[in-house]
C-alpha cells in the first residue's frame, strides 16, 4: 500500500505535478490567500478565527450548492436571496418565544421547531418548482424567470410581513430553542463545534452524493452540457429541471430558517442579495454558466475563499471601502489564475 | 493563375517540416512532413486520431506547433492566428463546421472580411457577390437565409464556397464530403478541379477511399501522429494506403455478411409526421436479424423519419409495432424503454456532451442499469462498460476520464455508438454512423451491426455512402421526398436503380 | 481575553496600551451614519484603538463582525444595529465573554438591555423625528391658510415613505401624521409609496402624481431628505416655485443640500439628528467601560431609566437653519 | 408603389400574420400593457404621462444599450450601475454651483460642461476597457470580472465620495447649465420635448447605426453567435470585444452625468442595481445570454415595458407590495409570450 504510494509519487513528473496544481488552482489560491492574511496578522491562526470562518460560511455553503446545482443544469436563480428572506421572516414569525411581548401571532403556541422549519421548505420548495416549470415549460430565460420570481416573493414576503398589530418590524424575540438550533455547538471534550457547521457539513455530503453518485447527479450535468443530446439520450429534462430548482428551494427554506436562528431576528430584507454573492461563489469555484461543469469541493471553496475574505479583511483591519477594492481585485485574480487551465495550449 | 507555370513541379507551394505537437497525455504529433505542389490535389489519409486535423490546425493559425517549419512558397511562415493565415492565401473547410447559426449565409461568408462602403457595410456588395459566387459554384441557397435554416449539407456547401470565395493558395479540406451526398460530392470536385487549374494546392481529407483515388493527385499517409509515406495516387492502390494507414491487412472493406433476416420485429404502417414538409404515408417492415439501409437525396427527409421512429418528431397519423404489439414512442424516454436506440446525424448538436468525459458521455444512456439497490450509482460496472467501449470500438483515448471534446471527430462518433450498444437495443437505428470514420473503424462498425443482426436485433442505417449501403444492408429502402420510393433488396439493386428511385417524387 | 501576541514594535507597543473598541456601523455610506463614524473617529483620537465595520445594512454580517472583533480581543463593542430586533444575539455573544456594548443610532427593545448589565444606549428615539416633522408641518400649515389650495380645510398631502420595514421609515410614516391630526389638522393621503430612501424613485414618483393630481396635492411630506430633494426637482420641472406656484415640502436628516433649499426657500424645513453628540457620547461611554469604569464617568450626559443616553432631534426651518449648520462644521 | 404595398398585404396569408405578430411579440406585450392600464385609469392617456415616461426610460434606454452590446458579444456587465454611480459623483462634484455653499472643491472654478462630461465618459470607458481585457484576455467569465469591477467602482467611488468636509452626503447644488442639460426641453411650437428624451433618441440611432451597419455590429453578433466561428474566420476577437466594453462604458459614463442631473444630486449609490434593470430589460427585448441574437428595437421596447409598468402601477395607485407582485407576473408572462415562437416544431 505505502509502496505503491511511493511509487505513485516518484512517477509523477514535474509537468504532471504542475498540470495537477493548475487542475487545482483554486485551492492554491485560498490557501495563498490564508497565507497572505496570517503573515500580515500572525494573531490569525486560532482555532476561534477558523471556526468563526467555517461557521459563517456554514449557510452560504447551503445557498450556494443549491443555485450550483442549478447552473450546472446551465440555469440561474436570482430569486434565491427574497426565498431565504421569505423563510427567514415566516420560521421566525413562527417560532417566537411564548413570553415575548411583540408575538406576531399572540395566541400561537410554542410549536415544535420540525413543523415550521417544514412547512417554509414547503413553500421554498414550491416557488423553485414554480421556477423550474418556467423554465423548463415554458421555457422563458432562467434570468428572467427567477427575476420574475425574486419580485414576487419579495412582494409576498412584505404584505406577510407589514402586517398589524405591529407593522413592518424586524420579527425577534426567538423561541431560546430555535435560537440554540443555530447558535449552539456540540462539545467534543473541550473542543466546540458549532451545529452550523455539522449542518453545512451534513448538507454538503448529501449533494456531493446527489451529484456524484445518483442518477439525478448524473443527469443535470447532461442537462447543462448538451440539452439537446439529453434528450436524445433519454434524459427527462422537464422531470430532473423541475427536480434540481426544487432542491434548490428546499436548501433556501432550510438555510432561510437558520439565517433567521443565527441572526436572532429577520426581516423582509433578511437575505437580500444573497444571490449574487452565492452565484460568485459557484463561478469562482469552476462552475460555468456554460452548463455542465462544476464540483462540490469546488462550490465550498468558492464560498470558503469569499468567506476569507470577508473575515480576513476585516480581521486585519483594513478600512472598509479599501476592502471592496481589494475584495474585488483578488476575485478577478482568483479566477484569471483559475482559468490558466482553460486557455488552450496552442 | 499563370504565375505558376513557370514554375517546375519541383517547387513545393507549401512544404511542413518536422512538425510536432503535443497535448496533456498525447503527443498529436511526432515530426510530420507534407509537401503540397500548385495545381495539385493532396490528399491527407489516416485513421481517426492521426493527426490529420491538428497538422492542419498548426497550419492555419489555430494551435502553435511545438516544433518544425513550415514553408509557404520557399518562405518560412508561422502564423499565429487565422487571421494571419487567410492574409496569406491559405484558407480552411473546417471539419467541425464553424458558423455563426443566428446569422445570414452572406454574414458568415464575409464575416472577417466585409466589404465597406466608407464607414458602412456594403450591404448590395456583400449580397451580390455571395450570389455571384453561389452562381460560379452552382450552389442553389438564399445568401439572405439564416444559416440555422440549413441543412447540414448546404451549411456544407457554404463554407466550401466560403473556403473557395478567397482565392487561397492552400485550401485545406478537412472531410469536406462527411456529410454530402453523391451529387454533392460531384459537384464538390468540379470545383476542386477549377480551383487546381487555376494553380492552388488542395490539401483534401477525406476517409471515402473511392473520393481519393478519384480526385487526389498525391497522398500523404499519418499514423499515430507520425508520417508514414507520400505517393502519386496512380503509384498506389487503395489497399496499400489502408495497409498503410491501419498498420496491418485489411484486404476487405465489408465483412462477410453472416447474418440472416427472420421474423418481422418492426413493423411501421403509414407514419406521417405533424409538422410538415416531413415524412408522409411511410410503411414498412423490419426482419429480426436484418439490416435495413435508407438511401435518399439530400431533404428526403430520411433523418426525420427515424427521429420520428425515436419519438423526437412528434406523428399525426401511422403506427409502429414492435413485435406485433403497437407501441408509441412519445419520446426518446420511451423509445429506450422499447429498446430503441439512435445515433444522430449531428455529432456535435445532438450526440456529444463536449465539456464531460468519455466516461460520461459512454454511459449515460444506460444510466438506469447502473443503479443499484441502493438507488446509488455502481462506480465499477460503469468503468467496465466504458473500457468496453473504448476497447471494442477502439477508441483513441488517453483515457476514460479525458473530455470527449478532445478527442478527434472520428473517435467521438465510436463513443457515441458504444453508449447505444451499452443499451443493448433491439432496434438499432443509426444516422450516418460512418460519418468521419476511418477504413479501418468502419470496418469494425459494420463487424458490429452484422454482429448484432446476428443476435438478432434489426438495424436501420441511413447512409449516403453507396458503396456502404450495398455493402453491408440486406435491404433498401428508397426515400423521396419524405415518401417510400421502394423498396429493394440489396443483392439485386444497382446504384442506378436507387439514384432513379431517389427522384422519384420531385 | 487572549490577545498578548501583539505589540513587537515601538509603535505596536504604544498602540497596544490603547484599548481596543470594536465599532460596526450598520451602513457605511449613510449620509447621517457618516458623521456619526466622523465624531467617533474625532473623538478617538490617542484614546482608542478602533475597529471599525461597515455591515453593509445586513444583520448577519454584522453578527460576523461581532464574532471576528470578539476573536481579536476588544474591550468594549459599540454597535449600531442594522436590525434593533437583533439586539439579544449580539449581547449573548458578549455576554460569553463578558463584553460590555454600547449600542448607538437603533435602540435594542428593552427586555434586551435588561438582559445584560453591561449594555447601555446612545440615541435618539426613533419615533421623535416623526412627531417634530408633524409638529414642523401643522406649525408651517397654521401659518399658511393659503396652502389649502381647494379650500376644503383638509391638508391633500403626499407620503414618500423609506424602506419599508426600516424603523425610520416606520416612525416617521406613522407619527408625522399622527402629530399633525393631534393638532387639529384634518388630513386626507392621496398618495403614499415607497421611494426607498432615494432622490431618483422620489423624483419619479412625484412625476407621477403630479401627472394625476396636479394642484390637488398641497403636502409633500418625506421620510428623508434625498426623497424630498427627489420631489423638489421634479416640482421645479413642472414649474413649481416660478412666481407663486409653490409647494411646501418637508424631510428628514438636514443634509447640506436640504439646509441650502430651505435657505432658498424652496424647502419648508427637515429635522436635523444631531451626529456630532450621538457619535461624542458613544464614543465616551464606550471608553469607559472599556477601561472598567463606570459608562458616565467624566461626562456631561445622563442615563434614563431605560439605560440611554438621548440626544434630541431638532426641528430646522429657514429661522434657525445655523443650528444645522453648525453640525457640518 | 402602393400597388405593391397592396399587393404585398394581399398576398400575407393569415399564417404569416400570425408569425410576425409571434416575431414581434414583445411590442405587443407593451401595447396589451398599455391598454390594459388605460382601461383602469382612463386619465393615464395624456402627453404628459407619455411624456414622463419616455423622459425616466432615456437614461435607461442609454444603459441598456450599452450592456446590450455586451450581451450580444454573449457577455454581461454587473459593474454598469456602480460605474454609472461614478459617473454621477464625480460629474456632480465637479459642476457645482459656483455659489452654492456646501461645494465639494470650494474653489474649483465654474467649469464649462463638456469637460468633466468627457473626463468621466474617459474614466468609464477606462474600467470598461479593463472589464474587456480581463474577459478577453485573461479569460475570466464576464460575469466574475464586472462583479469584480462593481465592487471595485463602488470602493473607489465611495472613497472619493465620503470626504471631509462633508462626508457621505449627496452631492447637490448643481451648476444650474448642468441641471438645464438634462432637466430643459426644446419648444417644438408648444409641444416641449424634453432634452432627456433627444439624447436617448441620438444615442438609439447611432448605436442602431453601428449595430447594422458597421463591421463593429456584425462582428460583435458573430463573436457572439459562435466565438471560434469568428477566431477561424480571421476577426480580431480580443480587439471587437475590448470595443464592445469600452463603448459601453462610454454610454453609462455620459448617462451617469445625465442621470446626476435629472436628479440634481448623487451619491456613492447612485445607480445601485442598475444593472439588473438593464440586462433584464434587454432580456425582455429579446436578447439572449447565449449571444448573437438581438436589436436596438427589442431593447428599447424592454426598456419601455419595465418604465410603463413602473408608472402605470404607480399611477393606477397600486400597493406597493402588490406592485413587486404584478411586475414579477408581468416580466415573467412577457418572456413567456415572446419565448413562444422559439419553440421548435418538431
Ligand atoms: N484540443 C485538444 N486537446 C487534447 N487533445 C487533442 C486536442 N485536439 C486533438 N487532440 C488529440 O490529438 C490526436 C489527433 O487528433 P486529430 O483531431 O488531429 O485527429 P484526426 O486525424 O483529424 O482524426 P479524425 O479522422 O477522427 O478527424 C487525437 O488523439 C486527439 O485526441
Ligand atoms: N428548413 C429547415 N430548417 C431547419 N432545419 C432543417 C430544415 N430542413 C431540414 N432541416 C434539418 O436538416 C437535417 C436534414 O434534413 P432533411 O430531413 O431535409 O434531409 P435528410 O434526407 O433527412 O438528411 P440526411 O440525408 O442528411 O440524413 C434534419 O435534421 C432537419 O431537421
Ligand atoms: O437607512 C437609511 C436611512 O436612515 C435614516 O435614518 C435616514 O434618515 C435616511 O436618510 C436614510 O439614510
Ligand atoms: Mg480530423
Ligand atoms: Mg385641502
Amino acid at each position: 500500500m505505502f509502496n505503491a504510494i511511493s511509487k505513485k509519487i516518484k512517477s509523477l513528473s514535474k509537468k504532471d505535478i504542475l498540470t495537477w496544481m493548475m487542475d487545482n488552482a483554486i485551492f492554491f489560491v485560498l490557501l495563498g490567500l490564508l497565507i497572505v492574511i496570517i503573515s500580515v496578522s500572525p494573531d490569525f491562526i486560532s482555532v476561534r478565527n477558523f471556526k468563526n470562518i467555517l461557521a459563517q460560511a456554514s449557510t452560504r455553503v447551503i445557498f450556494a450548492l443549491g443555485v450550483g446545482g442549478i447552473i450546472v443544469a446551465k440555469g440561474t436563480d436570482l430569486s434565491l436571496g427574497r426565498q431565504v428572506g421569505f423563510a427567514a421572516v415566516i420560521s421566525a414569525s413562527l417560532l417566537q418565544a411564548p413570553d415575548y411581548a411583540y408575538k406576531m401571532y399572540p395566541n400561537l403556541p410554542q410549536l415544535p421547531l420540525i413543523l415550521p422549519i417544514l412547512l417554509v421548505m414547503f413553500v421554498t420548495g414550491l416557488f423553485s418548482f414554480i421556477n423550474g416549470f418556467i423554465v423548463a415549460k415554458l421555457k422563458v430565460d432562467p434570468f428572467i424567470a427567477t427575476l420574475g420570481m425574486m419580485i414576487i416573493v419579495y412582494g409576498v414576503n412584505s404584505i406577510y410581513f407589514d402586517r398589524p398589530p405591529y407593522g413592518a418590524q424586524p420579527i425577534g424575540g426567538l423561541d431560546p430553542k430555535f435560537a440554540k438550533f443555530a447558535q449552539g455547538y456540540l462539545n467534543f471534550g473541550g473542543l466546540k463545534i458549532p451545529y452550523l457547521i455539522i449542518y453545512a457539513t451534513i448538507v454538503t455530503i448529501i449533494i456531493w452524493i446527489l451529484w456524484n453518485k445518483t442518477k439525478f447527479g448524473k443527469n443535470i450535468f447532461a442537462i447543462g452540457g448538451n440539452q439537446e443530446a439529453a434528450v436524445v439520450s433519454g434524459v427527462d429534462v422537464v422531470k430532473y429541471l423541475l427536480m434540481v430548482y426544487t432542491l434548490a428551494g428546499l436548501l433556501y427554506g432550510f438555510g432561510g430558517c437558520l439565517e433567521a436562528a443565527r441572526i436572532g431576528s429577520a426581516t423582509n430584507n433578511t437575505g437580500n442579495m444573497y444571490e449574487l454573492d452565492a452565484i460568485a461563489a459557484c463561478i469562482v469555484g469552476g462552475l460555468s454558466f456554460s452548463g455542465g461543469v462544476g464540483s462540490v469541493g469546488g462550490i465550498v471553496t468558492g464560498v470558503l475563499i469569499f468567506q476569507v475574505i470577508a473575515y480576513g479583511l476585516s480581521f486585519i483591519g483594513i478600512n472598509p471601502y479599501m476592502q471592496f477594492i481589494i475584495k474585488g481585485l483578488i476575485i478577478i485574480s482568483a479566477v484569471a489564475i483559475d482559468s490558466r487551465k482553460y486557455i488552450k495550449k496552442k | 493563375m499563370s504565375s505558376n507555370n513557370s514554375q517546375s513541379k519541383e517547387k513545393y507551394l507549401l512544404e511542413m517540416i518536422g512538425i510536432t505537437k503535443e497535448f496533456p497525455g498525447v503527443k498529436a504529433l511526432d515530426g510530420v512532413q507534407l509537401k503540397i505542389r500548385p495545381g495539385s490535389v493532396h490528399a491527407l489519409m489516416g485513421e481517426n486520431g492521426a493527426g490529420k486535423s491538428t497538422l492542419m490546425k498548426c497550419l492555419f493559425g489555430i494551435y502553435k506547433k511545438d516544433g518544425g517549419k513550415i514553408l509557404l512558397e520557399g518562405r518560412e511562415v508561422n502564423f499565429h492566428s487565422s487571421r494571419e493565415a487567410l492574409d496569406n492565401g491559405v484558407s480552411m473547410v473546417h471539419q467541425e463546421l464553424n458558423q455563426v447559426q443566428t446569422t445570414r449565409v452572406m454574414d458568415n461568408i464575409w464575416l472577417g472580411r466585409f466589404p465597406k462602403k466608407g464607414f458602412f457595410i456594403d450591404e448590395d456588395k456583400m449580397y451580390n457577390d455571395t450570389l455571384k459566387i453561389f452562381k460560379e459554384l452552382d450552389i442553389p441557397i438564399d445568401p439572405r437565409e439564416k444559416i440555422q435554416n440549413l441543412t447540414v449539407s448546404e451549411s456544407q456547401m457554404v463554407e466550401i464556397a466560403k473556403a473557395v470565395s478567397y482565392d487561397s493558395k492552400i485550401i485545406v479540406m478537412d472531410e469536406p464530403t462527411s456529410s454530402l451526398t453523391e451529387k454533392e460530392v460531384n459537384h464538390l470536385f468540379k470545383i476542386i478541379r477549377a480551383l487546381k487549374a487555376r494553380g492552388a494546392g488542395i490539401i483534401y481529407i477525406s476517409h471515402k477511399m473511392a473520393e481519393i483515388k478519384e480526385i487526389a493527385d498525391e497522398v500523404t499517409i499519418m499514423r499515430d501522429g507520425r508520417w508514414i509515406a507520400t505517393e502519386f495516387i496512380e503509384n498506389i492502390t487503395t489497399d496499400e494506403i489502408i495497409n498503410l494507414m491501419v498498420g496491418r491487412d485489411l484486404t476487405n472493406r465489408f465483412p462477410p455478411k453472416t447474418n440472416e433476416p427472420g421474423e418481422v420485429i418492426l413493423e411501421v404502417k403509414n407514419l406521417t409526421a405533424t409538422y410538415q414538409p416531413s415524412i408522409k404515408d411511410i410503411s414498412f417492415e423490419l426482419r429480426k436479424g436484418e439490416i435495413l439501409g435508407i438511401a435518399g437525396l439530400v431533404g428526403a427527409k430520411r433523418t426525420e423519419l427515424v427521429e420520428a421512429i425515436f419519438g423526437i418528431r412528434r406523428i399525426e397519423s401511422g403506427s409502429i409495432y414492435l413485435h406485433g404489439k403497437k407501441i408509441n414512442n412519445k419520446n426518446p424516454r420511451e423509445a429506450i424503454k422499447n429498446k430503441f436506440a439512435l445515433v444522430t446525424e449531428e455529432r456535435r448538436a445532438t450526440g456529444i456532451f463536449p465539456v464531460l468525459s468519455v466516461r460520461f458521455n459512454a454511459f449515460i444512456s444506460n444510466i438506469d442499469k447502473y443503479i443499484k439497490s441502493n438507488k446509488l450509482l455502481d462506480e465499477k460496472k460503469i468503468i467496465d462498460d466504458t473500457n468496453w467501449v473504448i476497447n471494442s470500438m477502439r477508441v483513441k483515448t488517453p483515457s476514460h476520464k479525458t473530455l470527449i471534446s478532445s478527442l478527434s471527430g472520428g473517435n467521438q462518433q465510436k463513443v457515441i455508438i458504444g453508449r447505444w450498444l451499452l443499451t443493448e437495443p433491439e432496434i438499432l437505428l443509426l444516422d450516418e454512423p460512418t460519418r468521419g470514420i476511418d477504413v479501418g473503424a468502419k470496418y469494425e462498425i459494420y463487424q458490429l451491426m452484422i454482429d448484432l443482426a446476428n443476435k438478432g436485433k434489426g438495424i436501420i442505417m441511413v447512409s449516403s455512402e453507396m458503396a456502404e449501403l450495398l455493402g453491408v444492408t440486406d435491404r433498401i429502402l428508397v426515400m423521396s421526398n419524405g415518401r417510400v420510393a421502394g423498396i429493394v433488396n440489396t443483392k439485386e439493386t444497382t446504384q442506378e436503380e436507387i439514384l432513379k428511385l431517389s427522384a422519384k417524387f420531385l | 481575553a487572549c490577545g498578548s501576541k501583539t505589540g513587537t514594535g515601538n509603535e505596536g507597543a504604544n498602540k497596544a496600551e490603547l484599548p481596543k473598541i470594536g465599532v460596526t456601523i450598520y451602513k457605511f455610506d449613510d449620509n447621517f451614519m457618516s458623521f456619526v463614524r466622523r465624531a467617533i473617529e474625532n473623538e478617538a483620537k490617542g484614546k482608542a484603538e478602533l475597529i471599525l465595520n461597515d455591515s453593509q445594512n445586513n444583520q448577519a454580517t454584522q453578527n460576523e463582525q461581532v464574532d471576528m472583533m470578539i476573536s481579536k480581543g476588544v474591550k468594549a463593542l459599540a454597535i449600531n444595529l442594522v436590525d434593533p430586533q437583533a439586539a439579544p444575539t449580539i449581547i449573548s455573544k458578549a455576554k460569553q465573554e463578558n463584553i460590555p456594548i454600547i449600542f448607538f443610532n437603533k435602540e435594542p427593545s428593552e427586555e434586551a438591555m435588561k438582559s445584560y448589565d453591561k449594555a447601555w444606549y446612545v440615541g435618539t428615539t426613533s419615533s421623535q423625528s416623526g412627531v417634530i416633522q408633524g409638529q414642523l408641518i401643522a406649525k408651517a400649515w397654521k401659518a399658511h391658510p393659503e396652502w389649502d389650495k381647494n379650500g376644503d380645510g383638509k391638508m391633500q398631502y403626499v407620503m414618500l415613505k423609506g424602506e419599508p420595514g426600516h424603523p425610520d421609515a416606520e416612525a416617521r410614516t406613522k407619527y408625522s401624521i399622527e402629530t399633525i391630526v393631534a393638532e387639529g389638522i384634518e388630513v386626507e393621503q392621496l398618495e403614499l409609496q415607497t421611494g426607498m430612501w432615494d432622490t431618483v424613485k422620489g423624483k419619479e414618483l412625484m412625476d407621477a402624481w403630479l401627472s394625476k393630481h396636479g394642484d390637488n396635492i398641497e403636502f409633500v411630506i418625506a421620510n428623508n431628505d434625498a426623497m424630498a430633494l427627489g420631489a423638489l426637482q421634479s416640482l421645479q420641472a413642472n414649474g413649481y416655485f416660478e412666481g407663486d406656484k409653490f409647494m411646501p415640502v418637508v424631510g428628514v436628516d438636514a443634509i447640506p443640500d436640504a439646509l441650502e433649499q430651505i435657505k432658498k426657500g424652496l424647502m419648508v424645513g427637515t429635522v436635523l439628528n444631531d451626529a456630532k453628540n450621538q457619535g461624542k457620547a458613544t464614543l465616551e461611554l464606550a471608553l469607559n467601560v472599556a477601561n472598567g469604569k463606570d459608562p458616565l464617568e467624566g461626562t456631561e450626559w445622563k442615563l434614563d431609566d431605560k439605560k440611554a443616553v438621548r440626544v434630541p432631534y431638532v426641528a430646522i426651518t429657514k429661522d434657525n437653519i445655523e443650528v444645522a449648520e453648525e453640525a457640518y462644521k
